[in-house]
């Protein structure tokens, strides 16, 4: 999921390294100020820990194998702020060191797997939680989404820049990191069971969240963004096997350049009717998304 | 990929572009790729003017051509698989151009990493008003980076040498409490390596030994560099 | 006796290039305890991640007449246990319970099974009772057992420690001392702790730069002097005296003396063979 | 010998209720070197973090004059210089100059100053020429040495470290061993290598359960087998050896045996009031 430079257009990341760059500014304010700021050392290492865990493979079927995001796992343990700066940490460190990920594309990256993957993951676990009151439950379907809902993004954005139509795309994503999802959260639920055995105060903020009472905007919004994102594409034009779409888009999955089927041999819908739905969908995220925090900012206030 | 020598070991060869400034550097790498991106649009013949700038600084910091191309070795293979998707969407000649554009993007950071000392890179960062904490946390990164991914490399072998198998779920789980795992030992690192800062006089941002001189070279190369840049975009954008 | 453990020619490059391994010849007999001792970097942990398939360097390795190959390592790793140096490392698990069963599980005992194995395990350590602590809350002798419990609980033929003493307190290390003498499967043991070493091993395998430049009776190898300084060692203290006694009261040495503290001429020409 | 060390009364509670402090009591000269030694968890790694004011425990303590309190904290960093046990925790910058610059760039000297003593202190370590190297590319013990001399370049007068030789093989102990001898400020040494206290310290602390429970000659107390045992310790080969001997041939005693084995009365003393 790590764009290069190159793919996307201006339109597309301008605007996003705008936003991530503002989000970068009041993070560090935020967590500088709230986090004793005497322990920047321990963030970074913890950063480092963010990096490992990219690392990590697991199975997911089919011999293939797919990659940790991490971005529930961290923003529960450490807070949404403190997890946006580690995952924008990572992020510049694997694009200048490693060349994973542009420069110019740094913005969107950030905002695909800080923003949304990190923070949206972290306001429906939030949300689930005080709804359900299901710990394992909301951690899970986080985790799911913020997977999917990250891949969602960087393909309606490759659309729009032209690279892929988003009903080519969208549900190739979406339908690899559907199953990608049902690991990463498996994985944080185990890994988070076993760091809150050894040490009480794990997660960030779910006290305050749980006598919260108005609990109808989080479902509406884990159900919309399912709809959107996982859903409505596959209720198109493409029912083919998620497997099928797996292996003919699996390249865009980072570390798996063995790919050898680049295109699937279905006609290529016009340009014009491919951007529309993307820009639809890009939209519709980030609508979504103003509200959220929108939400987000209410609730915290209410509990000041 | 887990090789940290290879991340400072060109950084140290005499030549002159080693020799500048960090915040110069790192200015003119941002002003080539964003240039580059803006006025190329999908018209290959206009990275020409680009690629030569490129080849410029890695002649003058003496990199050669094989270390270069070995660096970017792990990043071709997506750029190859998306231009050609790009192909089928926009044709052959966006196809072009946006590799050339990935190309010389990751060819211009690379010969910026390799030529500047990492904590000279940080400096210079920090010097260009990105946030302090920020600019502490990828200082830290790159530090404990290869230790902790080291560490989960020793938990994984713990976990075959016991025959790790079994079904999908049970897996996920043990993998699950690895991840665990590794996140106390960091935290436990970080809380010991804060204390050992401390033990040194620490109080709260770290320090560095005076930054490096801007000097006349260095407002020349930006000056120059940034004029050729935008002339180069400007006059390809009309001709080419 | 049976030749448990062979291995012909190995070689091993780490893919940064530095040669860990260089024409490693070692072969163990069934219920040995050999001891692995040798300088910082010498390549005893590569050496060690070779005996169950971990890593896989160029040469011959049979381990209980299996030759190591991909078909062979789940039977391999079932049959050769590895201690790994730091126990944080090695436990992973929520529980101990967990970190002693996951062995068991993978090898796809039933679940009473796996249960009687864990508890026999804990009971060998002296851990009974500690299945529901969490092993990051233990002491550091306390996870080591752990470790060597995890390891235990698959019935290993063949057990590899590797480093087990370090950091641990006199005491702790006493103890594992006798565990480990109370064990008669066949034992690896690479440790910098040359007493531990004579205390448990009467055969010594000194490794440096990747290869095997001493092997054989550990009081004669190890009081060797001039071995010892070139490879990065130290005549132990134990020996030290009882040598030095041994020439200032001819009379009294074997009393204090259980080893011969003369170079042997083998030892002499194995190291200038390699 | 004037005092530079006074502690009184020292005890501490870690955040999650563990008493790892109670009621600690010491003192120590200048120029001394005393070696303190303890089962796993004693206390004996929280006791260090107290002596430049990273903890804050109940108690007194007094450095060179100066009360630990936040105004002095950074006098007193400056003048007691800590090595962590593991060098990992300690080495955190990118380069070995960097690191060893760490201290003396946070104390405020000018650059040249700074550079001097990076130069001096890899000096002292047998390092010099390692400047550009990356401190996790070296050896164990050249990690060692690095943590050394990234205390030393801020010229402490008094130099503590956190078992230092764990891990080592025994050439790099023995040059540490060297290394320290040649040092004549003020030393603290927390170690289970009890064979290295003897070669380095002529007094010893014994610590149990966050206090000390004894205090005194070191090859009295570690040569008292009840008491070394009591503390999950044991008496070291070289004095028990000596001791022997010293029983067998009494004439001979004095030869090898620098020490007087039999446990004093005031050790025993110190042990039953606490
Ligand atoms: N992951 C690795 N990548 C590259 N080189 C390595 C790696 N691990 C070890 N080495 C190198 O291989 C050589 C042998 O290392 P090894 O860890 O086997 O030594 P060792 O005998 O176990 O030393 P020690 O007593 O310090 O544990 C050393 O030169 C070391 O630097
Ligand atoms: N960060 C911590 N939080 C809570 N308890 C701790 C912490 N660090 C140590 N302890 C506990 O405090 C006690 C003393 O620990 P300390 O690390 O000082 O022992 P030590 O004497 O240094 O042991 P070792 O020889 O194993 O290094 C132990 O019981 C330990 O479990
Ligand atoms: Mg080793
Ligand atoms: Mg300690």
């Amino acid at each position: 999921m790590h764009i290069p430079d190159g793919f996307l257009e201006p339109e597309v990341w301008a605007p996003l390294t705008a936003v991530s760059a503002s989000a970068i500014a009041y993070a560090s304010k935020k967590v500088s100020k709230n986090l004793d700021e005497r322990k920047v050392p321990l963030m970074g290492v913890i950063a480092a820990f963010v990096f490992a865990a990219q690392m990590v493979n697991f199975p997911i079927g089919g011999g293939t194998s797919g990659h940790l995001m991490g971005g529930v796992l961290i923003a529960t343990i450490m807070g949404p702020f403190a997890a946006l700066l580690m995952i924008s940490t990572v992020l510049i460190i694997q694009a200048l060191l490693f060349q994973d990920g542009g420069i110019t594309a740094l913005g969107a990256n950030i905002f695909n797997m800080g923003i949304v993957g990190a923070g949206l993951g972290y306001l429906t676990f939030k949300g689930l939680n005080s709804v359900t009151g299901n710990l394992n439950f909301a951690v899970f379907t986080a985790s799911w989404l913020s997977v999917v809902t990250a891949a969602g993004i960087a393909a309606a954005e490759l659309s729009i820049s032209g690279v892929i139509p988003l009903t080519v795309s969208l549900p190739a994503m979406t339908g690899v990191h559907a199953i990608i999802g049902i690991g990463e959260g498996a994985i944080t639920i185990a890994a988070l069971g076993l760091i809150s055995g050894v040490s009480v105060d794990v997660f960030y903020g779910v006290q305050t969240v749980k006598v919260q009472r108005r609990p109808i905007p989080w479902i509406l919004l884990a159900v919309s963004m399912s709809v959107a994102l996982f859903i409505a594409p596959f209720a198109s034009e493409f029912p083919d096997g998620l497997e099928r779409v797996a292996e003919s888009l699996g390249f865009l999955e980072r570390g798996t350049p063995k790919v050898t089927s680049p295109l699937p041999d279905y006609q290529i819908p016009g340009l014009s009717g491919g951007i529309s739905t993307s820009m639809a969908g890009v939209v519709g995220v980030l609508v979504t998304f103003g509200l959220a925090y929108m939400i987000i900012k209410m609730l915290r206030r209410r509990h000041r | 990929m887990f090789d940290p020598t290879y991340i400072d070991s060109y950084s140290n060869i005499d030549a002159p572009y080693q020799r500048l400034d960090a915040r110069g550097k790192i200015i003119v790498t941002l002003a080539f790729v964003v240039i580059m991106a803006v006025s190329v649009n999908d018209r290959p013949l206009r990275v020409i003017p680009f690629s030569l700038h490129v080849i410029f600084l890695a002649a003058i910091s003496r990199l050669s051509p094989k270390v270069l191309l070995r660096r970017m070795l792990p990043a071709l293979p997506f750029f190859l698989f998306a231009s050609l998707a790009l192909g089928f969407s926009k044709g052959s000649h966006a196809a072009v151009a946006a590799f050339l554009k990935a190309f010389f993007s990751v060819l211009s950071v690379i010969i910026l990493v390799s030529t500047t000392r990492f904590s000279n890179l940080l400096k210079g960062l920090e010097g260009l008003n990105l946030p302090t904490i920020l600019v502490s946390m990828i200082f830290f990164v790159y530090r404990y980076l290869f230790i902790i991914a080291d560490e989960y490399g020793h938990i994984k072998i713990a976990r075959e040498s016991r025959n790790f198998s079994g079904s999908k779920r049970w897996q996920w789980k043990a993998i699950g409490h690895s991840v665990g795992t590794l996140f106390l030992h960091s935290y436990e690192r970080g809380d010991r390596v804060y204390s050992a800062m401390v033990a040194r006089g620490y109080e709260g941002n770290i320090r560095t030994l005076g930054i490096q001189a801007i000097t006349r070279a260095d407002i020349i190369f930006v000056a120059i560099s940034v004029i050729y840049l935008l002339s180069a975009g400007l006059i390809s954008w009309k001709l080419l | 006796m049976e030749t448990v453990i062979e291995i012909k020619n190995l070689t091993y490059l780490y893919p940064i290039g530095n040669k860990a391994l260089d024409n490693l010849n070692l072969s163990v007999s069934q219920g040995e305890r050999v001891a692995v001792v040798g300088p910082n970097g010498a390549g005893k942990s590569t050496f060690i991640l070779h005996l169950n398939g971990i890593l896989n360097g160029d040469g011959h390795i049979t381990v209980m007449g299996m030759t190591m190959e991909k078909g062979n390592l789940p039977k391999i790793r079932q049959k050769v246990g590895i201690v790994f140096q730091d126990p944080d490392h090695q436990l992973f698990s929520p529980t101990v319970f967990d970190d002693v069963a996951f062995g068991p599980v993978n090898l796809g005992f039933s679940e009473k099974e796996v249960k009687d194995r864990v508890r026999e395990a804990l009971e060998e350590v002296g851990l009974s009772g500690f299945e529901e602590r969490l092993p990051h809350r233990l002491s550091f002798g306390e996870k080591r057992r752990v470790s060597i419990a995890s390891v235990l609980s698959m019935s290993p033929s063949i057990l590899v420690l590797d480093e087990p003493s370090s950091s641990l307190d006199p005491r702790s290390r006493r103890e594992l001392i006798t565990l480990l003498k109370g064990f008669d499967i066949t034992q690896i043991i690479v440790t910098h702790d040359l007493e531990m070493a004579l205390e448990l091993c009467k055969r010594v395998v000194v490794m440096d730069r990747g290869a095997v430049v001493a092997d054989g009776n550990i009081s004669e190898i190890l009081g060797n002097e001039a071995l010892m300084l070139e490879h990065g060692l130290e005549v132990p203290h134990s020996i030290r005296f009882t040598h030095f006694h041994t020439h200032d009261h001819e009379g009294e040495a074997d009393k204090h003396c259980h080893t011969h503290c003369h170079p042997h001429p083998e030892t002499h020409e194995h190291k200038e063979r390699i």
